[in-house]
């Protein structure tokens, strides 16, 4: 710390020189920011500019710099000093091409500027460079569990790619479902023939892989630790229980069909009315042969049901399409005619969903002579003679299709593992003493599959409808368990192809996240970043909201109830800190101190100078960029606000907001993501949190003697450029009209 | 030349759209050397020219944004944008690549500032709106573009116009001496994320997109839709000006068909149930959007997402293809004629604007396979012969974005597998 | 003894579709149909008729054969061929269509007095008896194809037309005593037979 | 120079006396000029055409094509079959494919040809072609506008492509929907081509004489939009189309109370009088309706 040495650089290209006084600037920050170097350069971004930046770092000691030029987003490649800590503050983007033109806006223009300044400086005196944490002893090995056609997938990727892999098979067999297929959909062109499975080469190329152990009859016992550091109590059926260490997880456990009995309108449970699955048994049995029925009658006529049980709009099957039924369908309706072409094979559904080649497969079996009937099946009855009535669509009547045989195309039901949501109330009950909830919560924990020893639950949370899907279309690998990655039908409903396809995925991430974590590095979304939380626990009161509000469920609790960071899980977003009412949680170069210094060294006039202050806390992944767009298109807004960029609104923490309404600010205005069920919050709770927590301030300002609407929280969208120009005009106005804080003067 | 930039554990990833920048950082977060060749002058491709995506109606820049931050943050990507692949020879390991650099006229040093783009008055049709409008010759791409550099279109570089430019710039970025370059060099693997291309609609002669102003691709929605967009958001028909109130999507515009593309497309009974929440972002309840479809295809959760629109009063479902477009002469009103199959009902509608659903197919332009490249029949990638170059996104089947993205991360897997057995044979 | 139909009603035990492939002309491409409905829009007569091409083609694969070959649906084609150049799936609809009302009329269950068949007969008629068709015997065949009184009224209300032609020298009264005719008709004749019987031992109307 | 050879099918209505007989003598003087010399099929017999249908059955129809398709190899050996009617050539092409396609169809085909002591070599392929094809493929636009010494100036014409001279083959390169080259083939005559709607529309062709009324709907609407669209006349490449849409106006006028008066004529026509042809030559006086425009430059 003693030999820390502070400069400012201020650039005056991109005309920031004709319109600044950069004399002033320069006071500003000499005066006020206390820096030791100041330097302006006409030019900073190029070779010249950044080599005399790198000069004063090693001949001249500099540690920490302010940058004061662009926008942090602009010019990043340049600015890279990997020793110093660095801030930026943002004069081009942020207050050059905002401020309205012409001389009668110099003052507030040069005002504006200063700020930023004095902010850049106030920031970067707070600032460390994190050391990051590098940990060569981290495992790089893989679990992955499930050993289906995803799992064992995986498990020969990573190992293909030179990484260790275990692998837990909760059934004496590798293969999973696909082992009960007759065929598989065909993969590749012409799509014109079922094709054979692979699944026992495949299996038996896992087994004898040098760099995959595989467990069958095993489950998981315990998962404990984090990436990097997994240890997983693989429990045989023998009962004896073996310790894996694991670098990062792939879960592949796949599907259970929908139980067809749930079906008795369409004839589930009756003689000779079966589920996809139960078809593919009959057809391993004829083995290409005629296809014969349980009582041993050869199938001379068979009727398909597409959407048995699925897309149900009433809330009593499945809401949702599987999305491999039809090609399923297709390819077992091939199986009848390519026995025999004479056998009527009809396929009654409503949309036919084959996307992209499936349409030559779909074509191939119309050639072989299938018939596929647009319409809704309403009763199936089954026996000897099955019956499914239906209403024809493209006919417009209702109908009736004998056959011997009726098949019924069941969706897809996920086996995730526990449901965190239900898990939680019950945990709580039951932490709270309740007798029930105990026993509720053995039962459910009975039926987990990572059996995680986290302070959050034992499994992954889930997505709709109980799958462990991410919620982001760009980021589809994106689970909230930092290094455990879902694969497969688990995930999604999915056919072979596209299982096969995403746990190619999930295994690369898995490397990828073992990579990371030996670096110390942060995983997505902050890749890279080396900076992690750490806590004054003697300052802690174990409230428990960081271990609670934690998107990822990075902090358990030791034994004495403090919080437990697992820098390995965590994913820097800052939540824990937003979230921690006596502020002991800090990153190096992120804290309550480096945001809230810069609140405290903006200048807020007093009353008479009739010029409103207003903070702006901006989410980085959004509403920053959003400012920034506003800027790019030359779009005007207020100069009376100050922007302070923040990792996630979830990081607010409300301190910042109370000390800067106590020193005079007018208004505070919180940008962040989208939140609720289609939220775009890189961090997933984040502003959901945020929004809690700040639903609660209403009262603190109240006690301050201030107007709620002094302080509000906008829903702000990357594309948002113009909108957010207006927003923050209209709410200067609007704060114009209200008048000055009461609280000016007395900060 | 030759380049030093790579070796023959470096993964070349061909295409800059969201598929090859996914592949091209999870290779390189995985520790991998990538080099990241896009033919045009900014990274981002197709989705960055999407208004929204389905089913979250978010907005694709925001993942766009995260992308670029990873890329800045990395040092194993290299970018190289405005480059081409010429050739590709060799094998498994070892493939020597001929890349060829087209002239951006604009040097590292610009800080797009947009001095350039104020100095010149040469217009040229705005890539970023399929040129539905028009943009200075010296242009930044979007507000998005990354490289965040401005580019000098070859049709004014060698003009007074270029001079213009060059004489604004405060920085001297820009460079109008500029020439193509070829560079030489050695890769391990190469993945193909070269993206799609929409049908062309003018050969669905019977839709009269050739003929009709008020006939356009569901491309060309994306951009009225967006405020960022020709008519600043509003859904203003081409012919007129005036405000589409009563809209048509037809699908399957080119898909499914013998006689254009034999593939579903996949994506575009989606794209068009997420185009008529646009009808109501704009006009609400006032909006009417009739849908001509043979099936709808909204596969898995997606369904969801069917069953709202469904429900949506101002949407309609008509199981049909449209047979012919006719023209209202009064109005340019295109006026659809076809029967609806589900109980046989003849229709001649007239709408205000029609919306084509147009197939994806393979990016051919500035898009040089080798011959090593394993095409299906309708020449989506699955793989090659020599099994080190692989397709990745929609150059290997017609995919949304989520797919692509899943895609591109197995191509990287593959891709980072070949490098692996490549450093383990020379290391044996 | 039995008839044609009869017969093939016993042979195809109501597999229409079986039925329709292997008698009907092009009738292998019926499964093919993905039910898109763009003949139906296609089709200049389309709002004449009862069943379009496409319900047609549900309807054999519904096993509805009296209803499809009893329907005078597939008469009314005009052979614009609009259907066949847009079907997605490139079906010969046109072919198929006059295939199916071919196979009606041999089965003896096409429509009585449909017009499109007579014309279509009396054109065939025509044609075969001279190996060309004779413009004005046709037309008065047909003008009189529904007893005499009706035939003065039509040929009385084409009169105009009729001496129109004849002025501009394109109906040559003549040809009641003399007209067009090939030198080989008998050849022609006899081919025509060999043909037809070739052709219904192959789809069983022998 | 030598003139292009081709093996030539008039068809039925094309014959002298009948309802087409002006458009074959409208072929002379434009054969003369660009050297194109058809020779006509020896005893050729009826095509059959698509209508032939009911009674005729598939093979009978294809083997009425097939004796012509036997004639031409026999007498006119490596000579394109020519037809200036659609439906002619639609049949003859037709059976030229599906015997290609199909062996066993040929094998049948023969057995019945043997009857008129026929037969169609197995690799038969000698190309049926319409007369437009001869005159885009093998003499060319270029070539066509050369040869015109009295350029239509101010004439406005309604290309009528129809239905069978369009599809399902129409000529190469060509949409259905929009085919571009009657307009092509009127603008080398210094006509203006007018654009409208109902270029390819259905005129009911067989049907119209036993659905009047439906068919006479569909010609309502293409000399409707014809007149709409200011045109002096329409143009047409079809004998049935050029019958239907001329003969039927009087009828509408009666029923409608329309004044239909609209001369539909031979593109074969236009280019005949362009060429200096007189309007016996040319063939107008064939019209009911008379082309007064074209009579007025023909008769200069």
């Amino acid at each position: 710390m003693a030999d820390n040495k502070f400069a400012a650089y201020i650039c005056s290209g991109c005309g920031l020189g004709d319109k600044f006084n950069i004399a002033g600037l320069e006071k500003v920050a000499k005066t006020e920011g206390k820096m030791t170097v100041i330097k302006t350069h006409p030019f900073l971004c190029n070779a010249e500019g950044v080599q005399m930046i790198k000069d004063d770092i090693a001949n001249d000691g500099v540690t920490h710099l302010c940058i004061a030029a662009c926008s942090r987003r602009a010019k990043t490649e340049a600015f890279v000093f990997p020793t110093a800590a660095v801030s930026r503050a943002n004069l081009r983007e942020g207050v050059l091409w905002i401020v309205a033109e012409g001389s009668d806006h110099d003052e507030v223009r040069q005002e504006m500027a200063e700020d930023y300044v004095r902010m850049g400086c106030a920031e970067i005196k707070k600032m460390k460079v994190p050391e990051g944490n590098v940990k060569e002893s981290s495992s790089k090995r893989i679990l992955v569990v499930g050993g289906g056609m995803s799992g064992m997938t995986a498990a020969m990727a990573a190992a293909d790619a030179g990484y260790e892999v275990v692998l837990v098979e909760k059934t004496g067999a590798l293969g999973g479902f696909a082992k009960n297929l007759f065929k598989r959909v065909p993969f590749a062109a012409p799509y014109a023939e079922a094709q054979p499975t692979g699944v026992a080469e495949l299996a038996a190329q896992v087994s004898s892989h040098p760099k995959i152990k595989v467990h069958l009859n095993s489950t998981l016992a315990e998962t404990a630790g984090a990436p990097g550091r997994f240890t997983a109590k693989v429990a045989q059926e023998s009962g004896s229980v073996t310790e894996e260490l694991c670098g990062a997880i792939v879960q592949t456990t796949g599907f259970t069909t929908y139980d067809i009995a749930k079906l008795p309108e369409l004839g589930g449970g009756q003689a000779n009315v079966v589920d996809q699955a139960g078809l593919e048994a009959l057809a391993i049995a004829a083995n290409g042969g005629a296809i014969k029925r349980a009582d041993g009658k050869e199938v001379k006529s068979v009727a398909f049901v597409q959407c048995a049980g699925q897309r149900d709009e009433s809330g009593t099957h499945l809401a949702y399409c599987s999305g491999h039924c039809c090609a399923t369908s297709i390819k077992q309706a091939m199986y009848f005619k390519d026995a025999n072409p004479d056998i009527d094979a009809v396929v009654i559904y409503d949309d036919l969903r084959v996307p992209g080649m499936g349409e030559d497969f779909y074509r191939s079996a119309q050639q072989k002579g299938v018939i596929f009937t647009k319409g809704k099946a309403s009763k199936v009855t089954g026996g000897d003679s099955c019956k499914v009535e239906f209403k024809d669509l493209i006919l417009d009547e209702t109908a009736t299709v004998d056959a011997d045989l009726v098949v019924l195309a069941t969706g897809q039901v996920p086996n995730a593992g526990v449901n965190l949501d239900e898990w939680t109330t019950i945990n709580t009950a039951a932490d709270g003493g309740n007798e029930e909830a105990k026993q509720q919560r053995t039962a459910l924990e009975s039926t987990s599959v990572l059996n995680l020893a986290y302070r959050q639950g034992p499994d992954m949370p889930q997505f709709k409808y109980g799958f462990a899907d991410s919620h982001f279309i760009c980021f589809p690998y994106e689970t909230r368990r930092t290094g455990i990655y879902a694969a497969g039908p688990m995930r999604r409903p999915m056919d072979m192809l596209q299982a096969t396809e995403d746990a190619t995925g999930a295994a690369l991430k898995a490397i990828q996240a073992v990579e990371n974590v030996g670096l110390g590095r942060s995983p997505f979304p902050r890749v890279g970043d080396l900076s992690f939380p750490t806590a004054r626990l003697e300052g802690c009161t174990q409230c428990k909201r960081c271990t609670v509000e934690c998107p990822f469920g990075a902090i358990d609790e030791d034994e004495r109830r403090f919080p437990l960071f697992n820098e390995e899980r965590c994913r820097r977003c800052g939540t824990c800190m937003g979230a921690c009412p006596v502020r002991v949680i800090s990153f190096e170069n992120y804290s309550c101190d480096t945001v809230g210094s810069q609140v405290k060294a903006v200048n807020v006039p007093d009353e008479e100078d009739e010029k409103p202050r207003i903070l702006i806390l901006a989410c980085e992944n959004d509403a920053y960029p959003a400012l920034d767009m506003a800027g790019m298109q030359r779009l005007t807004y207020s100069a009376f606000v100050r922007v302070i960029p923040v990792r996630c609104l979830g990081s607010v923490n409300t301190i910042w907001i109370t000390d800067a309404l106590g020193a005079g600010y007018d208004g505070v205005m919180m940008m962040g993501c989208q939140k609720g069920d289609n939220y775009q919050c890189h961090f997933v709770k984040g502003s959901e949190m945020a929004y809690y927590r700040l639903s609660k301030i209403g009262d603190t300002l109240k006690g301050m003697g201030l107007e709620p609407e002094r302080m509000l929280t906008y829903e702000i969208a990357i594309t948002d450029g113009a909108r957010v120009a207006k927003i923050i005009d209209d709410y200067v106005a609007q704060l114009i009209e209200m008048g000055p804080s009461p609280m000016k003067g007395f900060g | 030349m030759t380049a030093s930039i790579a070796t023959n554990q470096t993964i070349l990833v061909v295409g800059g759209g969201i598929a090859g920048m996914t592949a091209a950082l999870e290779a390189a977060e995985c520790g991998k050397q990538v080099i990241l060749a896009e033919k045009t002058p900014t990274l981002g491709g197709r989705t960055s020219l999407l208004y929204r995506y389905f089913p979250k109606m978010c907005h694709p820049t925001c993942g766009l944004e995260i992308n670029l931050r990873r890329l800045r943050g990395n040092p194993n990507v290299r970018v190289m944008t405005m480059t081409e692949v010429a050739a590709v020879t060799g094998s498994r390991g070892n493939y020597a690549v001929t890349l060829k650099v087209k002239p951006r006229y604009v040097t590292e040093n610009c800080t797009a500032c947009g001095d350039c783009g104020n100095a010149v008055s040469a217009e040229i049709p705005n890539p970023a709106n399929y040129g539905m409008d028009k943009i200075k010759a010296a242009y930044l791409p979007h507000g998005m573009a990354y490289p965040q550099r401005f580019v000098i279109d070859p049709s004014i570089a060698a003009t007074p116009e270029g001079e213009k430019a060059k004489a604004a710039c405060k920085v001297d970025a820009v460079d109008l001496g500029m020439q193509e370059e070829t560079l030489e060099l050695t890769v391990g693997s190469v993945v193909w994320a070269t993206g799609w291309r929409p049908y062309d609609a003018n050969k669905i002669q019977p839709y009269g997109y050739d003929r009709y102003a008020n006939v356009i691709t569901s491309l060309e929605f994306e951009r009225l839709a967006d405020p960022r967009g020709p008519t600043g958001g509003k859904l203003l028909r081409p012919s007129d000006g005036k405000e589409a109130k009563n809209i048509a999507f037809i699908q399957c515009a080119g898909s499914r068909d013998e006689n254009h593309l034999r593939h579903c497309s996949r994506i575009c009974c989606m794209a068009t149930l997420k185009q008529t929440q646009y009808v109501r972002e704009a006009l609400g309840d006032a909006g009417k959007s009739t849908i001509y479809y043979i099936d709808i295809r909204a596969i898995d959760r997606f369904e969801d997402f069917y069953q709202n629109v469904q429900k949506d009063a101002t949407v309609s479902f008509i199981k049909s293809k449209v047979a012919r477009i006719a023209l209202n002469e009064e109005n340019n009103s295109p006026i659809l004629h076809g029967v609806d199959t589900e109980g046989y009902h003849r229709y001649a509608s007239e709408h205000d604007l029609v919306v084509l659903a147009v197939g994806m197919e393979p990016e051919v332009t500035g898009v040089k396979l080798p011959d090593d490249i394993i095409l299906d029949s309708s020449n989506f990638i699955e793989g090659s012969k020599t099994e080190g170059m692989f397709g990745a996104g929609s150059a290997s089947s017609p995919l949304d974005v989520n797919r692509s993205v899943q895609s591109a991360t197995a191509a990287a897997m593959r891709a980072v597998q070949v490098i692996h057995k490549t450093a383990s044979t020379e290391a044996a | 003894m039995t008839t044609a139909n009869e017969n093939a009603v016993a042979k195809y035990k109501n597999n229409f579709l079986k039925e329709v492939e292997a008698t009907v002309e092009e009738g292998h491409w019926v499964k093919m149909c993905m039910q898109c409905g763009v003949c139906a829009g296609s089709c200049p007569f389309g709002p004449h008729w009862e069943h379009s091409p496409q319900k047609i083609f549900m309807m054999i694969r519904a096993g509805k054969r009296e209803e499809v070959l009893k329907s005078d649906s597939m008469w009314m084609c005009t052979s614009c061929y609009n259907c066949m150049v847009r079907c997605p799936r490139e079906l010969p609809i046109t072919h198929i269509m006059h295939g199916l009302a071919n196979y009606a009329y041999r089965l003896g269950l096409s429509p009585k007095g449909q017009p499109n068949q007579a014309i279509a007969k009396l054109f065939w008629d025509s044609a075969l008896k001279y190996g060309r068709v004779n413009e004005l015997k046709f037309s008065l065949a047909m003008y009189f194809r529904d007893g005499f009184v009706q035939g003065v009224k039509n040929a009385l209300a084409m009169q105009s037309v009729g001496l129109g032609l004849v002025k501009a020298g394109r109906l040559n009264p003549m040809e009641i005593i003399s007209g067009h005719t090939c030198k080989d008709t008998s050849g022609i004749h006899k081919m025509i037979a060999k043909a037809r019987e070739i052709e219904d031992r192959r789809r069983g109307l022998a | 120079m030598t003139k292009k050879q081709y093996a030539f099918y008039p068809g039925c209505s094309s014959q002298k006396g009948a309802s087409a007989a002006n458009y074959i003598t409208s072929f002379g003087v434009i054969c003369d000029k660009l050297d194109i010399q058809l020779n006509e099929i020896p005893d050729w017999n009826c095509c059959a055409a698509s209508i032939g249908y009911a009674e005729g059955g598939e093979l009978p129809r294809i083997v009425m094509g097939a004796r012509n398709l036997a004639l031409s190899e026999q007498h006119l050996p490596g000579q394109d079959i020519v037809s200036g009617c659609p439906a002619c050539w639609l049949a003859n092409r037709e059976a030229t494919e599906r015997l290609q396609h199909s062996s066993s169809l040929m094998a049948e085909a023969n057995e019945a040809l043997k009857e008129v002591s026929l037969n169609l070599r197995s690799d038969f392929n000698t190309k049926s072609r319409h007369f437009t094809e001869v005159l885009i493929e093998d003499i060319g636009y270029a070539a066509m506008k050369e040869a015109v010494i009295k350029p239509l100036a101010g004439v406005k014409i309604a290309g009528y492509v129809g239905c069978q001279a369009n599809r399902p083959y129409g000529i190469a390169g060509e949409s259905f929907e929009n085919p571009q080259y009657l307009d092509k083939m009127i603008e080398t005559c210094g006509a203006e081509a007018v654009p409208y709607d109902q270029k390819v529309t259905c005129c009911g062709g067989a049907l119209a004489f036993s659905e009047p009324e439906k068919a006479q709907a569909l010609i309502q609407d293409i000399v409707g939009s014809a007149y709409d669209h200011g045109a002096d006349m329409i143009v047409t490449p079809c004998p049935l189309c050029q019958a239907n849409v001329e003969i039927y106006q009087s009828e509408i006028n009666k029923k409608k109370g329309t004044k239909f008066n609209m001369p539909v004529v031979y593109y074969t026509q236009l280019m005949n009088v362009a060429y200096g042809g007189s309007i016996k030559e040319a063939g107008l006086d064939g019209q009911l309706i008379r082309a007064e425009k074209l009579e007025k430059i023909a008769g200069k």
